[in-house]
């Protein structure tokens, strides 16, 4: 993760999801397996990635507003850095081009 | 054997001529497609004509490796606009990205290497370093090689994405800044048309003159017969589309100081692929022209380069073109004194 | 241009030109081959091209450039005596970097009542070994170096081309397998010593014949017999990187890998001899379904 | 808690459908653990198994430039910089370099340079090829 990321991120970046089309969804024993239709990449996902694609679409949110919905589906392993796990992983899918994202 | 790539030629022109083949000249001719880049071009040219099955085997791989490197070019295409999506001027596709992302004909089974982007030469440095920021990196290590670029080149040196593998070349202008011609890359960015995805292509006649500046000033004619198969698709697409296409062809070939190099195209595509061009934007048959057509054909069916003399004449020639004599004399002797073959 | 001699060969579903600029080669692939059918009509999917590295390589020290339809930098050239080896090389370069009819494994297989035993890993594995032994123990053989699995029906599709014996592997399949089916003992090859030697008559007859692909194992020789469960993301991984086509296949290639590590069942194994290994292999052989 | 995820295989597993929505436990990992792994092509292996293959030092789009002990290619009247190698290293001479012994040739110190010089490569650069198949695990 780089600085200018996190400089990026106290503006409050919001993020939206592509065309659920765009995504081939495979699990595995331990991983889940991602086809992306419009690079042609496969990407292997380790929790929380898969979570969050699964609870963002075309809505642009915060990541505050996808924690809510992160928690409102899903027990959530408490600790104070949540936050901060969650945007770091929205930079990580956003720098793949997984989802969108739209600085604040 | 085929001693030259007039088989290619014909079967892209006319692609009926294939029913003629035997399965010796058939492997000739798949040889000498890959070898010129053209295997996709060819695979989807022939689509419906009667070909026996295993050439049919071989065309529909070149047409998926071919859907392949279109869809990979979109999505680097997209990757340069996310890391530039901050910079306010215009990124211009160039080349074969240019020609998929705006649907043209021309874009259909080619082959895509790296992307090519134009930008207006004052942004450089701020385009550069919104790449580097977002993962690309410097390919070369050479001081020398990269002074070289910066001073005399029209591109930024080659970049390549640490993640990806995708090199990506910025462009300023469509010539090294040594060569003859200086085109009006002002010009070419105010016209530039949107995509409407936030990217740009080149309007119809830079894009024609860009694919002709790259026929004969990069290199050594090398891809010759890949680059003016685009620029036979182009012109008859263009043309078709819009009648006043040629005089504004001709008016703008001047404004880029491209005339001769417009011309002689024209008159290679005619006689090569059977453009139908504007007689009066063609210009008179110089025997020149009979020299570019033997170093285009220069490929035997085994897939090798032949007549080595005309290729080495055209390499030397390239090198006269982009640089001034002095110039050229410095680079060939930097090159030399550090031990390797000269490098285009 | 200097004049160049060829020679067609067809191994399992693809067929290859040879073009050579020297006859030898060419005469050893001929011998080697000579139980293959000819491609039909002259018409094949690729063309390899040995050639003088530099032009005066064609009679002093030649040495043997490989080139063709598909290539890649950084190959260093062969000395003429292993034009042969330098043959092979272009073929498999040509199958990894343009073969698009089905997902490529750097795998050997084997079968057994129409199903068959994939056994993939790095070199040093044994695979190739093994899969040479199998062959002379009642197992069909169908390939030391590519498994070709149809993007379709999920089977495998044999490509039993000349087995490429190295170093130790050489002395033990002489004792098993007939003298008149080896090439030319080649030494001091960037690989060590090699030897290529002729699949079974079976092997070739039925090469048109594929199999359902029923065990996949990770071999590694010299460590004590077990056998180990693996983790699917592990084997997904592993293979996407034995694979030389995955990523060029896009979306094809991902649903057939998929479905290929849902479906079958995996092991690493540990094994010291061929005897241990056959053991193994036998205990998870499962009777017909 | 388990480790279960949230496109664990269902019934059906190939279908896009595979996404479970029952509320579950969720790991969170931290913040510098990347959760994504792409898969690149294989074509390291490809060039290591198939085909022998060499590494020039510098590569020719540096040829003739000298080589400092971190790798990188300066020019000639660099003190400390070793002369560019006469002769191409082959896969097999550089791993065993990289293991401990010197490339053939070469002096210890030369020796090390060459192998960092070799390290820098990126894709695109001669012998980069030959250099990312020596990574594969063996």
């Amino acid at each position: 993760m780089s600085d200018q990321n996190f400089r990026q991120s106290t503006m409050t970046p919001k993020y939206r999801a592509g065309p659920k089309d765009d995504l081939i969804w495979h699990g595995l024993d331990s991983m889940t397996l991602l086809f992306h239709r419009p690079s042609g990449i496969t990407h292997m996902l380790a929790d929380p990635a898969p979570a969050l694609l699964e609870v963002m679409d075309s809505t642009l949110l915060t990541a505050g507003e996808i924690a809510t919905r992160l928690q409102a589906r899903f027990d959530v392993e408490p600790g104070a850095d949540t936050d901060d796990i969650i945007s770091a992983r929205l930079e990580e899918l956003a720098a793949l081009g997984l989802i969108a994202r739209e600085a604040g | 054997m085929i001693s030259d790539a007039h088989i290619l030629v014909r079967a892209l022109r006319e692609p009926a001529s294939v029913e003629r083949l035997d399965g010796g000249q058939w492997s000739e001719l798949i040889s000498i497609a890959r070898a010129e880049s053209l295997i996709g071009s060819l695979a989807h040219r022939l689509a419906d004509v009667p070909v026996p099955d295993r050439v049919r085997a071989v065309l529909q791989d070149a047409i998926g490796a071919h859907d392949l490197a279109r869809q990979q070019a979109l999505w680097e295409a997209d990757c340069a606009r996310r890391a530039l999506a901050g910079y306010p001027g215009k990124i211009v596709l160039m080349k074969g990205t240019a020609y998929v992302a705006a649907n043209l004909a021309a874009g259909v089974g080619r082959s895509i290497g790296d992307l090519d982007i134009m930008v207006a030469r004052d942004d450089l440095p701020i385009v550069e370093s919104a790449l580097l920021d977002a993962g690309w990196e410097w390919v070369k290590p050479d001081p020398y090689d990269d002074r070289y670029y910066r001073d005399h080149m029209h591109e930024l040196p080659p970049l390549i994405h640490r993640e990806r593998d995708r090199m990506i070349d910025v462009h300023h202008t469509i010539l090294p800044l040594t060569a003859g011609p200086t085109p009006d890359a002002q010009a070419i960015l105010d016209s530039a048309i949107a995509l409407g995805n936030g990217l740009y292509v080149m309007a119809p006649t830079d894009m024609v003159l860009h694919s002709i500046a790259h026929l004969f000033a990069d290199g050594d004619l090398a891809g010759g017969l890949r680059n003016l198969w685009d620029i036979n698709l182009l012109l008859r697409h263009f043309s078709e589309a819009d009648e006043e296409f040629w005089t504004e062809l001709d008016v703008r070939a001047k404004t880029h100081g491209l005339g001769r190099e417009k011309e002689r195209a024209l008159r290679l595509a005619a006689r090569l692929y059977d453009t139908p061009v504007y007689r009066f934007s063609a210009g008179q048959t110089e025997f020149a022209d009979y020299l570019y057509i033997r170093r285009l054909l220069a490929r035997d069916g085994y897939g090798r380069e032949t007549r080595k003399l005309i290729r080495f004449a055209f390499y030397v020639r390239s090198h006269w073109l982009r640089m001034p004599p002095l110039m050229l004399a410095r680079h060939l002797w930097t090159k030399w004194r550090k031990g390797g073959k000269p490098v285009g | 241009m200097a004049e160049m001699h060829q020679i067609r060969l067809q191994i399992g579903p693809a067929a290859f030109r040879i073009a050579s600029a020297w006859r030898q080669p060419l005469d050893q692939l001929a011998a080697l081959y000579r139980d293959y059918p000819a491609p039909s009509d002259h018409m094949v999917d690729f063309t390899v091209r040995l050639e003088p590295d530099k032009p005066w390589r064609r009679y002093i020290r030649p040495s043997v450039h490989i080139g063709g339809d598909f290539w890649l930098p950084d190959a260093a050239p062969l000395p003429l005596a292993q034009g042969l080896l330098a043959a092979e090389m272009g073929m498999n370069l040509q199958m990894a970097l343009g073969w698009r009819r089905h997902l490529l494994l750097h795998a050997s297989s084997v079968e057994k009542d129409g199903r068959a035993l994939i056994m993939t890993g790095l070199s040093g594995s044994g695979k190739s070994t093994l899969s040479a032994m199998l062959a002379q123990k009642g197992w069909r053989f169908m390939g030391d170096e590519f498994a070709l699995l149809n993007l379709d029906t999920g089977d495998i599709a044999p490509f039993p081309r000349l087995i490429s014996l190295k170093n130790q592997a050489i002395r033990a399949m002489q004792t098993v397998a007939p003298a008149d089916r080896f090439g030319p003992e080649m030494t001091d090859t960037p690989k060590g010593d090699i030897r290529h030697l002729v699949p079974p008559k079976a092997a070739i007859d039925r090469m048109g014949e594929p199999a359902r692909p029923a065990l996949l194992l990770f071999p590694r020789f010299g460590h004590d017999p077990e056998l180990r469960d693996m983790g699917q993301a592990e084997i997904f991984v592993r293979l996407t990187q034995a694979s030389t086509n995955y990523v060029a296949l896009g979306e094809a290639g991902f649903r057939a890998l998929t479905r290929f590590v849902d479906q079958v069942p995996t092991r690493a194994m540990d094994y010291q001899s061929i005897e241990q290994a056959e053991e193994l292999i036998e205990s998870l052989w499962s009777p017909s379904p | 808690m388990t480790d279960q995820i949230p496109s664990e295989p269902s019934a059906n597993a190939a279908s896009n459908q595979g996404i479970v929505t029952r509320r579950r436990a969720l790991m969170m990992g931290a913040i510098t653990a990347s959760a994504v792994v792409s898969i690149k092509p294989a074509l390291a292996q490809t060039a290591g198994s198939v085909l022998n293959c060499e590494i020039p030092v510098p590569g020719n789009n540096a040829a003739g430039g000298y080589i400092a002990a971190d790798g990188s290619v300066v020019s000639a009247d660099t003190p400390g910089a070793f002369p560019p190698a006469g002769r191409n290293f082959s896969g097999e001479e550089v791993r065993q370099a990289m293991n401990g012994r010197t490339l053939p040739g070469t002096s210890y110190d030369q020796s090390e340079a060459y192998v960092n010089y070799i390290r820098r490569l990126q894709a695109g650069q001669s012998g980069f090829t030959c250099y990312a198949s020596l990574q594969m695990p063996r």
